[in-house]
This record gives C-alpha cells, structure tokens and sequence, in this order.
C-alpha cells in the first residue's frame, strides 16, 4: 500500500484568518478518501490546496509540504502546470466555460496537444459516457454548456477532469446537485476508476463517503480531528466529535 | 503523458510569452519617459526664465502679446470649465444609455444602438468645433442673451456629446460582463430594473465605469480643436460657462502650430503648460484610482 | 512649429537626379517641398495644383505649419520654399546663417487686412487709424462704441481679431499700435478666419479684422470700414492707396536647391510667370508682371 | 401611495430617462449627421474619389487623403492591437499587483490617455521623424499615433479582461493549462467584445486625429498617392480641415463631403470588430 | 385546504426545446411541496416559471397560467416586481452579491423601504441565525460573501431570501452543499415556516422529501408524472416509473 500524497505540518491562511491548522495525513494510492465535516470546516480550503488551486487566491499562505510523487508540489522544482494537469478537480460550484458543451469537454485534451477531430470525439463520448450525461447532450454538443440544468453542468464539469484521464482526481462534492440515479452512476464510476487513479472526494453524505470511500478524513474547524479506514471510522470512531458527527448527534 | 523535453519546450514558451508581453506592457513606460524627458528639459529651462511661483499662482496668460504674463490659472480655469461641464453632460448621458443598452433594450436594439453611438466618437472634432458655433451657441443664445459667441459652454456640450460613447461603450461592456446569476439573485429578491441596475450592476462594474470616465475625461482635457473653435481662445480666469476661455492644450496647440521661433521663451511655455496638464491628469488618475480601490467589487 | 530635434536634416528624397539642367517641362522628376504660412498657402497651392498636373512625375507638397513654423523647417534645409506673410525674424537669418541656408525673398501677392463690422452697423462706415489705435492699443480703455465716438452708440464693443500667431496679427499690431504683438489682450482671438466671419456676422457691436479674402468671400455677412476714407478693394491695395493696412505676403526659396535641381527651379519660374493669372483667383492682389520678373530675377 | 408603488414609479421614470438620454445621443448624431450629409452629400461622385484636391470647389477630391488615411489607420491598427492587447494581458494577467512597477506602469497608461495628442506629435517628431530617421512619412505617421491610442486599447482591455469572472479561469487552470491556454481559451473569448470597444473607440479616434498627425508630417496640398510606407502623405482630417478653413463657403461643404467619407471609412473599420463583438457577446450568453 | 398556486396546461419552451409539457398542478397553502425527479427533468425550470425569472431568459416561452392569489401571474395586470417579492427564491447554485454579507442579507429588506439600521440589523440576526450562518460569521459580516465556503454561500442565499419574509418560498435543491447537521437545521426551519408560508422546495434526496414535505410532485423529462401526498407517493406509487424512481431502480 503506497502513500500518494503526503502532507506535513500544514496550515493554511486566508489573509490572517487560519482556515487550516497543522494538517498531516496521507493519501493512499488508487483508493478512493473522502473528506467529511461540517460546511466551512476546510475541505475545499485542503482540497484545492493539493493542485495548488488556492495559489490562485490573493492573499494566501500556507507552512508545511505536501509531498506528491516524492516531491513537495509547492516547491520551486514543481511545474504548476504539469501538477494541475496530473491532479484534476472537479469543483463545488459547476464551472463550465461559455462555450459549447463539447468545447467544454476538450478544453484539457487540446490544450495538451490532442489535435485530431476523430481521436476528440472519441474523447468527449468517453467522458461524457462516463459523467452519465452523454444521452442527455448527445444531440446537442454545440449548445451552450451554460444553458445546462444544474446537474447536468456539474456532470459536465466531471466529464472535463476526466477528458484529461489525471492521476489523481479531487472531486469537492461531485454529486451534490445529482438525483440518486446520476449519483450512483458516478459512484459506480469513482469504483472503476480507483482501479487506475488515486480518487479524494468530499462529501457531506456520510452514506456516499461509506459506501464509495476506502479511508475517510473528518475536519472540523480546519483540524483533521481523525483520519483512517473508513469502515473503522464508522463503526468505531475514537474521537467523540467524530462519532457526534457521524451519528447527527454534532452540534 | 510528457516527456521532460517537452514540458521544457512548453516553459519557454510560457516564459517567452510572458517576456513579449512585459516588453509590450514596457512601450508605454517609454512612451512616458520619452513625453517626461521631452518636457521636462523644456519646463526647466522655462523656470529659469519665469518663477515658478507666479506661474502657478497669476491670474494673468498673456504670453503671446508684449510685455507678457505667464499666470497659468486662467488656462488652468478653462481646462477644467471645458472637462467639468463636459463631463456633466457626458457622464449622465453616458451613463444612462450603457444602462439603458445593457439593462433595458433588448438584444436587437443594443445591436443597433450602440454602434450608431460609436459614431459619435468618429466624428471629427473640427465638426464639432463647428456644429458648436453654428448650431450650440446660436441655442444657447436664446436662453442666455448675453452669452459671447465663443463661449465655453458650447464647447463644453460639443466636448460632452463627444465623449459619451467613450462612457456609454465602455460602461455597457463591463455592465454586460457581470454574471446574469447575480442579476437574477436581485430580481428574485423581487427588485426593480432600476434597483438591479443601480445596486447590483453598477456597483460590481463600477471599477471598469469609472476607468471609462477617466478615459472620457482624459479626452476631454486633451480635445483642443472643438475648444479652439467655439471656446475662444481667451485665457480669463472664470468659471463662468458664457464667457470665452482658453484650454491648456488649446493654448499647446496655438503655439506649436503658430509662429514662433524654436527655443524661445514662448515656445518653452508650452512644454511647462504640458508638464502642468501631464501632472493634472496624474493626478485625476490617482483620485480616480483610490475611489475604484474603494468600491471595487469583484466577481 | 516646433520639435524636439535642431539638427539638421539629410534629404532622402529623392530630389538631384535630374542634375543636368532641363527646361522642358513634363520630364522633370524629384520633388519640391513647401510650408509655412495659412496666408500664402492658398496661392502657393493653386500654383503647385496647375504645375503637377503639367509635371505628373514630380512631387510637389504644401504643407500650413504658420510662418513660423514652416521657417523652422526652412532654416533647417528641411524645405525648398517657405510660404510666409511677414519677413523673416532675425532670430530666423540666424539659424539659417549657422545651418548654412542660402536664401531669396519673393514678394508673390499683396494682402489687404480688412477691419469689418456687422452689417446691422448704421453708425460707422469709415474709420481713422488713429481711431484704430485708440481701441486695439495695450489696456486701451475703450469699452463702449461711444469711448471712440461719442455720437456711437453706449454699447460694449466686442472685438475679433486673429490669434496671436498669425502673420495678420503681427503686421497688424505693428502698423495700428505701432509694436508687433502690442495690442489690448481682452479682445476675442481666435486661429481660424471663418470663426471670426462667424463671430462678427453674429453680432451687432462687433468689430474685427482679417485678411481680405475673408472678407471678400463673405460680403453678404458683414461690412468692410474704409480707413482713412480708404476701402478696401483689389485696386486700392494694388496701388498702395489703402494704407497701412495692405501688406505684400512672400515665398522664401531655398537658392542651393533653386539652383542645384531642375524641378524646384521650374517651380519658382512657375509660380512668377503665371501669378498675374492666378493670383487673382485665390482672393489676393497680384503683383503686375514686371514685378515677378524682378522678384525672379533676385534668384539670378 | 406605497413603497411599491414609488418603486415602481421610480423604475418606471428610470427607464423612461434612461430611454430618453439615449434617444437623445441618437437625435444629436442625427442632427450631427443630417447637417454633414445635408452639406456634403452633393459632392459624393466618382470625380471626389479620383481627384486630388484643387482651388475649384468642383475639381476637387479626396484621392490623395483617403489613400493616406486609409496607409495610416491600417497600419495603425496593426501595430496598436497586439500591443495594446498585450500589454493589459501582462498587467493584468502576468504583473503582480504588490509590485510598485507594476502598479507605476498602470497608472501611466491612465495616465496617457489624458496627454493632448499635440504633445504625442512633438513625441513623434522627436523620435520617429529625427531619431528613428523614418522622416515625414506615413511610417511616422502611423506610430505616431499608434502611440496616441494605445493607452485607450490598453485601458479598455484591462478593464475587459478583469471582468472575466474568477470561476472560468480557475476552472481552467485546474485542467492543467497553461497561463497562456487560460489567456487563449478562457481569457481572451470572454473579454473580447470589451477588448473591441477598446479598439472602436480609439480606431475612431485615430482616424479623426489632426494635431499629433499634423506634426509629425501631414501636409495639406498632395497630388499624387503614397506607394511605400515612407511616402509623404495626407489624411482625410487635415483635408477637412484644410477645407473648412478656406474662404469660399463651397469648401466648406466640400469639408463635409469628406467627412461622410470619413466616417464611412471609419464605419468600415468598426464593421469587422462590431461583427467579432456580438459574436462573442452572443456566445458568452448562451 | 386552500390551493396558493394553481398551474393549468403549462408548456415551456427554451427556443425551440419544450422542456415543461402540460403541466397540471395545484400547490397547497402553508404545505411543502417537493419536486424530486431525474437532473435536467424540468424541475428548476418549474420553480423559476413561479416567480417568472425564466421572462429573464432570452428566447423562453410557455403556454398556460399559473394562478396565484386569483391571478394568472403573466396576465399583464401583475406586476414581477410585487410577484418576486411574494415568491422568493433560493437558487440552486448559490449566487451571493459580490458585496458583504450583511450588504447581502439586507438588500431585499432595503429595497422595500427599510431603512433603520437597528431593523436592518435585527433582519441580518434572525435570517442569518435561521439559515444556520449566524455563528460562523457573526466575527465577518463585512467581509464579501464570495470569501465563503459552499455551504456557507448556499446557507446565506437562503437568509437573503428569509430576510423578505416571503409569501410563498421556493427553494431549488437549498441543502445539496450541505452537510447532515445543516441539512437537519434547514429541515427544522422549513418545519417552522410552513406555519406562515408555503413552500416549494427541489431536492433529489428522497430521504429529505419523505422527511419534511407533504406534497411530492415527480417529474420525469418535462413531464408531469405523478403528485400526490408525500406518504402515499413513497408508500404507494400509482406510476410504475414513480416507483422504479424511488426505489432506485430508475435508469
Ligand atoms: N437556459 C437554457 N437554455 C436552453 N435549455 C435549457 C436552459 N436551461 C435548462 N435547459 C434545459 O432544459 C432541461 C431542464 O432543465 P432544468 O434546469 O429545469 O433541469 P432540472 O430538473 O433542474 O435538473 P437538475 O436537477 O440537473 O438541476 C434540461 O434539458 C436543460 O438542458
Ligand atoms: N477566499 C476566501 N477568503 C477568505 N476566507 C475564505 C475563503 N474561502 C473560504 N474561506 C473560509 O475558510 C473556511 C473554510 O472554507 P472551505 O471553503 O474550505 O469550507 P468547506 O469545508 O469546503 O465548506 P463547505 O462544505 O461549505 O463547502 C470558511 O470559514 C470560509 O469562510
Ligand atoms: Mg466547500
Ligand atoms: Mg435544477
Ligand atoms: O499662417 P500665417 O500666415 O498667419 O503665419
């Protein structure tokens, strides 16, 4: 069982507010971790941390490594770029550019160099098969992704990390706008491609996070409060605000 | 997956890019050593021969007749007389068409119309200058008898009708790219057009609006020619509109197109009165730049 | 004009290839440059307009830069001939003196200014000199009509007069005040002539100046004043009757070039030999021709 | 009456002076247009096209002018886009604004947009005629005034480019794309109807520029066309110009004639960027 | 039992794409009514016809009435403005101003010719305190609403619209950012509001369905299939495809 990605000693800052505080956990290859905790508790804050999404917010900081592929992806050796190209996210808030729904989809793939229409075909059916959307946009590829329904954009924002087939995926609440059924079919897809990628996904469904999740982390107020098996996590957590939190007993 | 060699190739281009662009960005910096250089070897020399005191403090220009005065604040007056009234017809008129374009017409007639408007700006100034003294001032006239036949605020309104486009183009752009989410977010609040227009998108463009006044006014106090035409060119320190006056640049451009010989007292004049409008409008910009820093909302 | 850079110019023109010294017309090549006064350049352009369509492969420009300016660039040698209505400054021989500039005087036309009222103005048809002088002198206390003449009217007075680099201005100033650039500075100036038709044509208690052309294009607008019992009309200011306020207007021609290229040289014969003809047609009084052939004749 | 009800009437009034303030830029163009065309309109014939200017109102034309015009804002426009699109990419997408330079080189480009165009010409002839050695010609003539309306392009840009909402780019920045990839997909399609404005708007103003142009080489009498870019030349402006400063009246009416020209021409030029425009405001609706 | 809407023979159009057919539906007074059904079934696109932000969409039509308080609310006679302050709103992504979060609680109350500070903040308290947001940024209601996490944006655009005390309160998916204990205190609210408003609310959690409406409405492709009382929908679905829905085996 090999570690994915490390982190040490992390904290994060927005201006002077803490969002993160002494953060150490480790992220396990081609298994699916989520990330649970009551909302504001710093999982997306941690989450973007991990492609360094958050360098993109003025006034940050952070101390401490995260180590990815034997390095500390915040330092100067590490291209940003090739980091965030290895590291896919799939956001909270769906974020399809103004563009078509195909643009949408290859936006990744031509920016690394795929050129050839057939092979882009190919990828967008792939992906959007995956994402569970392909039958809904099939006739329409052309269309706006902005005059998609909510749960149809975030598919399509899934479908766009995975075009670029990312070794590790961060999805922040992947499924949130999603019926049961488009659920399931992500998480059916989440099972496969664990397979080939390291998967982190957070949810504030305690049931996705047992049902998909292999390890489960549990913030609170930007401490990781306990991180471990998920079986173990739900059946018998040591931290009392972990089992107040999993049994809706919190707050 | 990329090889090193490749995602060596990719940073220098990246890094290349960036370069070309920071030597684009840098023209304009030479752009303004060069306007700086040139004028202020000619201003100092000018403070050499006149105090620097009395021209900013006299209340007399005379420089081009004998026995000449160089008190700067009459052409001071008329500059600001001309980009003052100017502005208040142009920022309201301005203004209101960017919100009546991007809040109210439909998509066709914004199409339309704000072409058409754009045709305002094309037109050249010296049309103005006359449209000014043929057809502004003969107006006026019937409100104000005894308003000069040069008078400044005819060529106020022909500055103002000129720059609205600058406004009214550049606001509406902005005002179109804020994100219909938020619109919609005020009208479900059960808000008027006019409540969506002025509390939620004006305020999250304000900062591209007022860059667009800045823009508007910086042409203003740089238009010369509609000033040389239906302003006068009398430096009188006044801010009364009916009177004739005289701009800085209008002033700038009497003299380096007229007669005079290089070097000379006069001509340094122009390089001083250059400096001193380059220093007005740095400092608008700075005023400008602190109100958006203010009430900058981003998205 | 003005500009940043004194030195000298090299001509890239083109100009010197025809060096042989052809008198044929129609075969002249090279260019002939020319700027300066807003007051000569309508001659100057009606004579250039009839010798480029004679002489296709030249190239003849015109540039207004005001008397002033087109000297700066004369005295540079960045000009063959410099269109100017006054003569030229010491200041100006100077510079040219140090860059080495030779050069001629050519009267090519008389100017007579023009002191125009409104046409609604019963009280005045004839002025003196000295009248003249009363109202435009340095902090002349005339503000009514009535402060010149007492049976005229207690209206205020509301004078147009040319900006203060123009070529009208200084002779003007010179001859009624007596000072080029001496005169009172409450008057309403203003660069374009049109603007000051406009302005004297719009009011009553106007009074204004300009050149002839001006006025002679707008007799419906206004009313030109007789000075001294003089009127301005062609014959008064070809003979020299309407004084002081006829004035000769000039070219300046560079002699290296005038002597050195073809075209230029073809020009300035050009432009003597058919003034008398066109002239008259820019709204300026020509010179008789015995005149251009003596002014020509400097060159020789 | 109701909180409503004053509400209303406030938006009612509102859209009634917000109508009525663009109706009435419209009716001042129109009047604006009505005169020039009313004047000028007569003389629209092939004659004016294939003419060079005369002293006779009925011999003359625009030929020499429009082709200058025509040398100058191309050219104009082509050395002023990629600049001034580039220079507010890299202020505001690669410049960091704790910078001091950064923050100097910003408030600069304002800055210039308030120097009169006079001074960019005594600029122009400095370094473009003398240093540069390029003389009176178009080349001067065109950077010149490339100078003069960069700061427009810039500003116009800048503010273009920052309304680009934060979502888009993170969006794709996470794919992995390059700074220059977020520029080109995300960046520069969502602001480019901004960027055009920009570009109208001081393409406009270019074309109408007398004074800058004046100085740095335009001359007034031209009778033949430039046929490299280090020809003398003339523009449209300076033939108006030149024409409403003549005694006789025709010429004034002939000044107008030209003017229709020249706003065809500008109108000509817009065309491109206006089509470009609401092809990308159509696009970024939806 | 009153009815507060009544929606008769409704089709709507985007363009050329129906996406409501013939929609017959009466909404119960002072009762919450959920609407679960597939992503991009037509659900946002119902709740938005019923304060008629859909007129905001360039190129939608529709055909029908939509009853309220007596009137069809697109006759002419209505007026939007007194129609959206009626029937507020909670959109699915969460849209906050971009101004502070306080500037966001009161611009409603503002607008409606609130004035006094000490009201104004008396508003901010019980919305935000409502909503669940209240200790979390009771320290920050200065800072801009786009510096807060998901749930916290979700949670504040749902204090915005209680801040109007509306009549009738639609809420297109209020809780999908959030996580279990929020969920359960936005849950408890809307057990509250029902006293005095009616309200619609979308969601694809058939758990949150069951758990607090009293009316369930499934839509299925722009159609309306079957709407009846929560208990009987779950327990005994006339429709086969209401049942294969529920039940998961939908797909
Ligand atoms: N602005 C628009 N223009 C064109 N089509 C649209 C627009 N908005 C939505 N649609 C389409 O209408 C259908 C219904 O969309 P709607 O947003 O109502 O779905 P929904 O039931 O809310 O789905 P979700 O649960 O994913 O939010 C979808 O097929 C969607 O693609
Ligand atoms: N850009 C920002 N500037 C300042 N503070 C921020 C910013 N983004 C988030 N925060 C704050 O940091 C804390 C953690 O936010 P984060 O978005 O990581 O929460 P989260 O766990 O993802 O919550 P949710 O489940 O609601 O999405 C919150 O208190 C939030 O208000
Ligand atoms: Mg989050
Ligand atoms: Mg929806
Ligand atoms: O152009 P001027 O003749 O007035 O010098």
């Amino acid at each position: 069982m090999s570690v994915k990605i490390n982190v040490k000693n992390l904290d994060f800052y927005y201006g002077d507010f803490k969002a993160l505080n002494d953060i150490n956990i480790e992220i396990e290859e081609k298994k699916v971790t989520a990330f649970i905790g009551p909302s504001g508790c710093g999982k997306s804050t941690f989450i973007r941390t991990m492609n360094r999404m958050n360098d993109l917010i003025d006034g940050t900081k952070h101390t401490g490594e995260i180590i990815y592929d034997g390095q500390d992806i915040y330092s100067p050796k590490v291209d940003v770029v090739e980091l965030r190209k290895k590291v896919g996210m799939v956001f909270q808030k769906p974020n399809p550019f103004p563009k078509s729904i195909y643009e949408n989809v290859v936006f990744g793939p031509k920016r690394h160099g795929i050129k050839k229409k057939s092979e882009l075909d190919k990828i967008v059916e792939t992906s959007l098969k995956d994402a569970a959307l392909w039958e809904e946009v099939k006739d329409r590829l052309d269309s706006s992704a902005w005059s998609l329904s909510g749960g149809q954009q975030q598919r399509l924002c899934i479908a766009r990390a995975l075009a670029m087939k990312p070794d590790v995926l961060l999805m922040d609440e992947p499924t949130s706008a999603l019926d049961p059924v488009a659920t399931s079919k992500i998480e059916e897809l989440i099972e496969e491609l664990k397979d080939k990628y390291t998967i982190v996904i957070v949810t504030h469904s305690m049931q996705q996070a047992g049902r998909i999740s292999d390890n489960t982390a549990f913030f609170l107020m930007g401490n990781l409060v306990e991180y471990g098996e998920t079986s173990r996590i739900f059946s018998s957590p040591e931290d009392k605000r972990t089992e107040d939190y999993i049994t809706g007993r919190f707050g | 997956m990329t090889d090193n060699k490749e995602k060596k190739r990719r940073r220098m281009k990246e890094k290349s890019i960036s370069t070309i662009l920071l030597v684009l960005a840098s023209l304009s910096i030479f752009t303004t050593i060069g306007i700086v250089a040139t004028l202020s070897k000619e201003t100092i020399a000018f403070f050499g021969e006149v105090s620097i005191i009395d021209f900013l403090t006299g209340t007399e220009w005379t420089a081009l007749f004998a026995n000449p005065k160089f008190g700067v604040l009459p052409l001071v007056a008329g500059t600001l007389m001309i980009a003052i009234y100017g502005s208040v017809v142009a920022i309201p008129i301005g203004l209101g068409s960017a919100i009546y374009l991007s809040e109210y017409a439909s998509d066709r007639t914004r199409k339309v119309i704000k072409p058409l408007l754009e045709i305002l700006a094309g037109i050249p100034s010296i049309v103005y200058g006359y449209f000014a003294l043929t057809f502004i001032t003969p107006i006026l006239k019937i409100f104000f008898p005894t308003i000069n036949i040069f008078n400044a605020l005819s060529g106020s309104i022909a500055v103002g009708i000129m720059i609205i486009p600058m406004i009214s183009s550049l606001s509406e752009d902005a005002m179109k790219a804020v994100p219909d989410e938020i619109r919609h977010a005020a009208y479900a609040l059960g808000s008027t057009k006019f409540e969506v227009s002025t509390k939620v998108v004006i305020p999250a463009a304000l900062s591209s609006i007022i860059s667009s006044f800045v823009l508007a006014i910086s042409r203003a106090i740089g238009e010369t020619m509609i000033v040389t035409l239906a302003a006068g060119s009398t430096p009188k320190l006044t801010l009364n509109p009916l009177e004739s006056v005289q701009t800085m640049t209008a002033f700038i451009v009497q003299v380096a197109k007229g007669d005079v010989t290089h070097g000379g007292l006069i001509y340094k004049t122009i390089f001083a009165v250059g400096m001193l409008l380059f220093l007005m409008t740095l400092f608008m910009n700075i005023i400008a730049r602190m109100i958006i820093k203010k009430y900058r909302e981003e998205y | 004009g003005c500009g940043t850079d004194e030195g000298e110019e090299t001509q890239d023109t083109g100009d010197g290839e025809t060096t042989d010294k052809e008198e044929t017309n129609g075969d002249l090549s090279g260019s002939v440059e020319a700027d300066g006064s807003s007051t000569v350049y309508p001659i100057t352009m009606a004579i250039a307009e009839e010798f480029q369509a004679e002489n296709p492969e030249v190239q003849v420009t015109v540039g207004v830069s005001g008397t002033g300016g087109g000297m700066k660039r004369f005295t540079t040698g960045e000009t063959h001939i410099s269109n100017a209505s006054r003569n030229m400054k010491d200041e100006e021989a100077a510079k040219a003196e140090e860059n080495g500039i030779e050069f001629e005087q050519l009267t090519v036309a008389l100017d007579g200014i023009s002191v125009v009222v409104n046409p609604n103005n019963d009280w005045v048809d004839d002025i003196s000199v000295k009248e003249l002088n009363k109202i435009w002198e340095p902090d002349s206390d005339v503000k009514l009509w009535s402060d010149v003449r007492s049976e005229w009217p207690e209206e205020e007075i509301k004078l147009y007069g040319p900006g203060t680099d123009s070529g009208t201005f200084d002779y003007f100033t010179e001859a009624i005040n007596g000072e080029g650039g001496a005169v009172r500075t409450d008057f309403t100036a203003s660069e374009d002539d049109n603007v000051l038709v406009q302005g004297v044509a719009g009011d009553e208690y106007a009074m204004g100046y300009f050149g002839f052309a001006y006025y002679e294009e707008n007799q419906d607008k206004l009313k030109a004043l007789k000075i001294d019992g003089v009127e301005p009309t062609p014959e008064n200011i070809g003979s020299g009757e309407y004084t002081p306020l006829a004035r000769p207007i000039f070219i300046y021609v560079n002699t290296e070039h005038y002597n050195n290229e073809s075209q230029v040289q073809a020009f300035v014969e050009y432009y003597m030999n058919n003034g008398p003809d066109i002239v008259p047609t820019t709204g300026y009084v020509a010179l008789s021709p015995e005149r251009y052939k003596e002014e020509l004749d400097k060159l020789k | 009456m109701t909180n409503l009800q004053k509400r209303r009437l406030m938006d009612n009034f509102f859209h009634g002076l917000v109508f009525s303030v663009t109706l009435f830029a419209l009716i001042i163009l129109g009047i604006l247009l009505f005169d020039i065309f009313k004047d000028g309109f007569k003389y629209l014939s092939i004659d004016f096209f294939t003419n060079y200017t005369s002293r006779f109102v009925e011999k003359a034309g625009i030929k020499a002018a429009l082709s200058g015009s025509i040398w100058i804002i191309g050219l104009t426009i082509i050395f002023s886009l990629p600049i001034g699109v580039g220079s507010a990419l890299y202020l505001e997408e690669y410049s960091d604004d704790r910078n001091l330079l950064t923050r100097i080189i910003k408030l600069n480009i304002a800055n210039l947009a308030g120097v009169p165009s006079i001074v960019f010409g005594i600029l122009g002839l400095g370094i473009f005629v003398h240093l540069f050695g390029f003389g009176r010609s178009i080349l001067s003539g065109a950077l010149t005034l490339t100078l003069l309306i960069l700061p427009i392009i810039i500003v116009a840009a800048q503010e273009a480019i920052k309304s680009v909402p934060k979502e888009l780019r993170h969006g794709a920045y996470a794919l992995g794309s390059t700074k220059w990839q977020v520029i080109k997909g995300v960046v520069l399609p969502y602001s480019l109807p901004g960027i055009l404005t920009g570009s109208i708007l001081a393409i406009a103003r270019g074309l109408g520029d007398t004074a800058s142009v004046l100085m740095v080489g335009a001359v007034s009498f031209i009778a033949f066309t430039p046929k490299s870019v280090f020809d003398k030349f003339t523009i449209l402006p300076i033939q108006i110009y030149n024409w409403s400063s003549m005694p006789k009246a025709e010429f004034h009416d002939l000044a107008a004639g030209a003017i229709i020209i020249l706003l065809v021409l500008l109108l000509g030029a817009n065309a491109v960027a206006i089509i470009l425009r609401n092809k990308y405001q159509n696009r970024i609706k939806g």
